[in-house]
């Protein structure tokens, strides 16, 4: 029997394996993966409460999430290939201009 | 049983995809050579059955299978083998949602579905699946380690994206005029009538798709990716044999996949225009009639025209004898069905599932008919249309197509609120 | 409410004008000055007017203001007040940023455009009645944002702002949305009006977990946001690396938006356990002064100092929600009066920065010497919008911080009054260090005032945009730092309709 | 059936989501991914979501990480420039952070009472309930993921293109 209980809890582990992500890694492409993963695994809290609940504003809210990632997709892979053409490098601590 | 019932469907239409690629490819040779007015492969025979050609797809596939695999050592090795694998896998996994007839009705049990899956969100499936084929593509170029590869990976990559979003904005029209996603709710909505089809309902809408269409799966005029006179072959100049093949095989595919949505979307899809399903069951035993009477009549005609062109000697080999390989059974075929309609013809009558199989019978070849067109279709511009300069595409694509197809969105959905 | 038919649009577009106008306006450039010769001046105008009669409309519409929440837009008195706070920051931005972006080569009209849509996703985090047009408008203005970061895209130092912004951002953006997903799953919704009706029902509930779940999510993803410690570590470099201009409207309006949500969130959401809750404030508040303050204390680099300083600030607001369970009312007050104080005086040394930079992006305090001798109105500006920062009267700074405090103190948070001024009092350090540069700094061994020749170096170009900013953040610090009660009066009614007509 | 099906794709997920966060080269991050959204989008279709399944891969897998793919082959870094993993602080402190997280998260689900799923409406997660919902109730939060995507369309364009 496949409760609520087990949707989130494998949901809270991807959404941990996100943060374990970006907190780890210093690819700047891979940290931004690791937040798509992040935002992939609320939408499947989103969706499994929507599915306990019987209402559909779960849906929703996951169709914004949706149109949010790819947003900041398209945003920050421009930012990444602007960095890319003052500075050839994908490292997160090989950027650091700025001391901080 | 119902997975049963579905795996067998599934590799039925496997195998049907499957076995229309060599078909392609012939037509394909074929159609080139006579375009350019000249015979085509003629010459590979077994036992003199030439088969106006045919046999040449069976050598090439023979040779493809058995073709030493080359892996060049400088290739990132899991991407390279996966790329051709998933080329194929999602050229022919969107069959899925295809329906081929009408559900079939007999007595009391549950409908058969003439297709693997009737999704709620079928047309939406058809996009999302094919949205994944320019990682078969891209994996190939980036793997292969490349430059000419890289480019036509990089190439085809934004090709697709940006022809993807017209596509799915040119068939809006055809949700609002069906209100449903369901592709056999489309197929439905658009009826016998002919007039009632979507291909004059929506014609910008046709247009904007085919284009579309011929630019996701790399052919000719938009083949930029491979273009042979700029990027040698493009994503898969590293590959041979099988994995070539099954890049090859992708492509053609692609293309039957293609076919059969433009045959569903904008073609009524099983329907035969002006004869109703209705009618067909209503007269089923009068419809199986002429169905019988037109095939012995066909054979008999086919075959002694092929009869006709035997003449002794013109080889000196074999190959004379051909016609008569095929031109005497079908005479005698013909003949016998004939005959067997004079004796029985008035006998006939169908069991109580018959006129529903007969009805799923006939659409299927009229959807296949319709399918079969269209792959003719994308050979014929393959060899009549020049190919386009890149930048050309691209502006095509945003400038021109995605205007329009957001302009006919907007009329579509004005004239549905009116009525 | 439900069906979309049902809403009076002409209300609806009256209402949402001031946040619509901007946008309108952003769309109209994007269009039309691609077929411009003079287009840059032509954006800076259209923008600035289509900020001017958002303003006015904005004033109006406050004037007028019920409690009507047409779809999932709450227009209320506080609201507007924010929406109009929001399109005075842009103004003054705008007024500096033409001669700034000319100086820099990178004078755009899609500057223009972000900034304006940046309010109107201001507008949305305000006017929000609902957590997903909160979110969607914080979305609408940290693309804007991260995109204006790196707007000097040659610049390696704003686009490395840019993708420091961005990465946090978005790492914030998830974390946000799992609290709001929590929240969801323990409500059943995620209307604020709802909510706040229903929280202290839910703590008590079978969904307890979860909402407590969502509570904490939300609120690391608003930390994130607004810079508080320990999630401020981004802050720095970012402001650092920007362009100047954005540096002050990420310093000013992006804060003031932040502090728009974390009023409506603590009044929907937080309102059910008030003593935890206050501990959980107090912490942060402490935190983010002290960290902000004496982080502040070692830098060299006035854009940095500024960071730092606006950290400490964040603590600074933060305090009065430790009052809010009791006196909620004038906690609202006094938060919008110390954002519009903030704003005020952050724009005008941003501005009196402005007139220092010449194709260079720092300035260092020791650029700075002398300037109250070469230009003694830029340089008394300086001094007073600085002492205004550290709060010491008789400036609007001062005022903000004690209405800040009071609401401590009336509620028994003594102790949190009095680190509030012992961080003020470290405050008055850094932000004296610029003070006594431009009066003493730059001085020949004789003491004898150096000729501007003979320093040469600094060059100042303060054209008349620049210098209007400069007045009007000079006028109104000054003066309503004198007559305070006036403004204090505007705000209150704001805050006290809202927070009656909900209850 | 059911639980076949969770644990298979919940393991999937979860295994793919490890092996995209620890791979060196970008591009296998990217594959695996990929592989871990197709497992999303059957965990969606057990929770009722078809519509929200199909959009899943067609905006994630269709979408966001052909850009990403198309990123990573655009900037071309070559596997020699990519740094061998070490580990550093950072990674014992994010190993611990995300265990920590994990257990927290994990502990505070599971002391929630059981809470199995009830029965639905057949077209729940459908195309059309869900279409009808966003253009009537939530339309104004839809127009304003347009206004969201403009401005994505506009920044991406400051930010991509060479010359302005």
């Amino acid at each position: 029997m496949i409760t609520l209980h087990h949707y989130l809890v494998l949901a809270v582990i991807l959404f941990c394996i996100g943060v374990f992500g970006v907190i780890v890694r210093r690819n700047m492409l891979v940290i931004f993966m690791s937040i798509e993963l992040m935002l992939s695994s609320v939408n499947l809290v989103f969706l499994s409460f929507s599915r306990f609940l019987g209402s559909t504003d779960g849906q929703i809210w996951v169709f914004m999430v949706l149109t949010v990632a790819a947003a900041e997709a398209a945003v920050g892979l421009g930012i990444i290939v602007a960095l890319f053409r003052n500075k050839p490098t994908l490292y997160v601590d090989e950027v650091k201009e700025l001391k901080g | 049983m119902d997975y049963t019932v579905a795996a067998l469907k599934t590799f039925l239409i496997f195998f049907v995809v499957i076995n229309i690629v060599p078909l392609l490819i012939w037509l394909e040779r074929k159609g080139a050579a006579y375009i350019q007015d000249r015979r085509g492969p003629n010459r590979a025979a077994i036992f003199g059955v030439r088969l106006g050609g045919l046999i040449h797809s069976l050598n090439d596939v023979v040779k493809l299978l058995f073709k030493e695999d080359i892996i060049p050592s400088h290739v990132n090795k899991p991407l390279f083998i996966l790329a051709p694998m998933i080329a194929m896998f999602v050229a022919t996994i969107t069959m899925a949602v295809i329906p081929f007839g009408d559900p079939v009705v007999i007595g009391s049990h549950a409908p058969f579905l003439l297709q693997v899956a009737d999704l709620n969100v079928g047309l939406l499936y058809v996009f999302a699946v094919s949205s994944l084929g320019v990682y078969g593509v891209m994996l190939a170029g980036w793997a292969a380690n490349n430059k000419y590869a890289l480019l036509g990976g990089l190439r085809s990559a934004a090709q697709m994206v940006s022809y993807e979003v017209s596509m799915g904005l040119s068939v809006v029209g055809i949700f609002l005029m069906a209100g449903s996603l369901r592709l056999s709710d489309i197929v439905n909505q658009q009826g016998a009538n002919l007039f009632h089809w979507n291909i004059f309902l929506q014609p910008v809408a046709f247009f904007i798709f085919l284009a579309a269409l011929f630019a996701e799966t790399n052919r000719l005029p938009f083949d930029l990716p491979e273009g042979e006179s700029e990027l040698v072959a493009g994503f898969h100049v590293e590959y041979s044999s099988m994995k070539f093949a099954l890049f090859f095989m992708a492509e053609y595919a692609h293309i039957i996949v293609g076919s059969c949505i433009i045959a569903t979307l904008f073609f009524g899809g099983w329907n035969i225009p002006f004869v109703s399903s209705e009618w067909i069951k209503m007269n089923a035993d009068l419809v199986l009639k002429i169905l019988w009477m037109g095939l012995g009549l066909f054979s008999v005609v086919g075959g002694s025209l092929l009869c006709r062109r035997f003449k002794k000697q013109r080889y000196g080999d074999l190959r004379d004898f051909e016609p008569l390989v095929f031109g005497v059974p079908g005479v005698l075929t013909g003949f016998g069905l004939l005959g067997l309609f004079a004796i029985f013809g008035n006998k006939v009558f169908l069991p109580e599932w018959g006129p529903s199989v007969l009805l799923a019978a006939i659409q299927i070849g009229v959807f296949l008919a319709k399918v079969l067109f269209f792959c003719f279709f994308f050979i014929w511009v393959r060899w009549t249309l020049p190919r386009f300069r890149y930048d050309q595409l691209m502006k095509l694509g945003w400038k021109i197509m995605l205007p329009l197809a957001l302009a006919n969105i907007l009329v579509t959905a004005w004239v549905a609120l009116v009525n | 409410m439900t069906n979309i038919m049902n809403i009076n649009w002409l209300q609806f577009a009256d209402l949402v004008s001031p946040l619509g106008i901007p946008l309108v306006a952003g769309f109209l450039m994007l269009l039309i000055t691609p077929f411009l010769k003079r287009h840059r001046r032509f954006s800076f105008f259209i923008s600035l007017a289509s900020c001017f009669i958002a303003l006015w409309l904005g004033l109006k519409n406050w004037a007028q203001a019920q409690e009507t929440v047409i779809g999932f837009l709450l227009f209320d008195k506080i609201s507007f007040f924010f929406v109009i706070l929001f399109l005075l920051a842009a103004i003054l931005v705008l007024l500096l940023a033409y001669h700034y972006l000319e100086t820099m080569g990178i004078n755009r009209p899609e500057f223009y455009a972000l900034i304006l849509f940046c309010v109107f996703g201001m507008g949305c985090m305000a006017a929000g009645s609902d957590l997903m047009v909160i979110f969607l408008g914080l979305e609408i203005m940290s693309v804007s944002l991260y995109v204006l970061a790196g707007f000097h895209r040659t610049n390696p130092f704003s686009i490395e702002a840019s993708l420091k912004y961005f990465l946090v951002g978005a790492f914030a953006s998830a974390f946000l949305l799992l609290g709001i997903a929590f929240i969801y799953g323990a409500s059943g919704t995620t209307d604020l009006v709802l909510l706040h009706q229903n929280a202290a029902a839910l703590a008590t509930g079978d969904a307890r977990l979860y909402l407590m779940l969502g509570l904490g999510l939300l609120g690391v993803g608003l930390g994130f946001k607004v810079a508080a410690v320990p999630f401020h570590f981004w802050a720095p470099d970012v402001y650092e690396g920007s362009p100047l201009v954005v540096t002050a409207w990420m310093a000013t309006a992006v804060k003031a938006a932040g502090f728009a949500v974390i009023l409506r969130a603590v009044w929907a959401l937080f309102q059910w356990e008030p003593t935890l809750f206050n501990k959980i404030i107090w912490m942060a508040a402490v935190l983010t002064m002290t960290v902000g303050n004496i982080s502040a204390l070692l830098q060299r680099n006035m854009k940095r100092m500024l960071a730092y300083s606006s950290i400490a600030h964040a603590g600074y607001a933060l305090i009065p929600f430790v009052a809010f369970h009791e006196q909620s009312n004038s906690v609202v007050a006094s938060v919008g009066f110390y954002l519009l104080a903030y704003i005020l005086m952050t724009i005008g040394a941003f501005a009196v920065l402005i007139t220092l930079t010449k194709e260079k992006e720092e300035v260092l305090i020791s650029d700075l010497s002398g300037l109250g001798y070469k230009k003694p109105f830029l340089g008394f500006a300086m001094t007073l919008f600085l002492i205004s920062l550290a709060g010491i009267p008789p400036t609007i700074g001062f005022f903000g911080k004690y209405f800040l405090f009071i609401q401590a103190i009336q509620t028994g948070y003594i102790w949190l009054a009095i680190i509030g001024v012992i961080n003020s009092v470290i405050s008055v350090y850094y932000y004296l260090g610029p003070v006594v540069a431009m009066y003493f700094g730059g001085l020949s061994p004789e003491g004898t005032v150096p000729s501007v020749d003979q320093k040469g170096a600094a060059p100042f170009c303060s054209p008349r945009a620049v210098l209007a900013v400069i007045w009007i953040a000079f006028l109104s610090v000054a003066l309503l730092g004198l007559f305070p009660s006036n403004l204090l009066d505007f705000i209150q009614i704001s805050a006290s309709s809202w927070l009656v007509a909900l209850n | 059936m059911e639980s076949i099906i969770f644990y298979a794709f919940g393991g999937l997920a979860v295994v793919t989501a490890l092996l995209m966060v620890t791979r060196q080269n970008p591009i296998f991050s990217a594959v695996w991914l990929v592989v871990c959204f197709f497992a999303f989008a059957v965990l969606f279709l057990m929770l009722n979501a078809q519509f929200i399944a199909v959009l899943q891969i067609l905006l994630y897998a269709g979408a966001i990480m052909v850009l990403f793919i198309f990123v990573i082959m655009l900037l071309n870094v070559r596997e020699e420039e990519l740094k061998p993993k070490v580990l550093q602080f950072s990674g014992i402190l994010g190993g611990g952070a995300a265990i920590y997280l994990i257990i927290l998260f994990a502990l505070g689900v599971l002391k929630e009472k059981v809470a199995s799923f009830p029965i639905l409406p057949a077209d729940f997660g459908y195309v059309a309930p869900v279409g009808k919902l966003l253009f009537t109730k939530y339309l104004i939060p839809f127009e304003l993921t347009s206004v969201l995507l403009l401005v994505a369309i506009v920044g991406s364009v400051v930010m991509g293109k060479r010359k302005l």
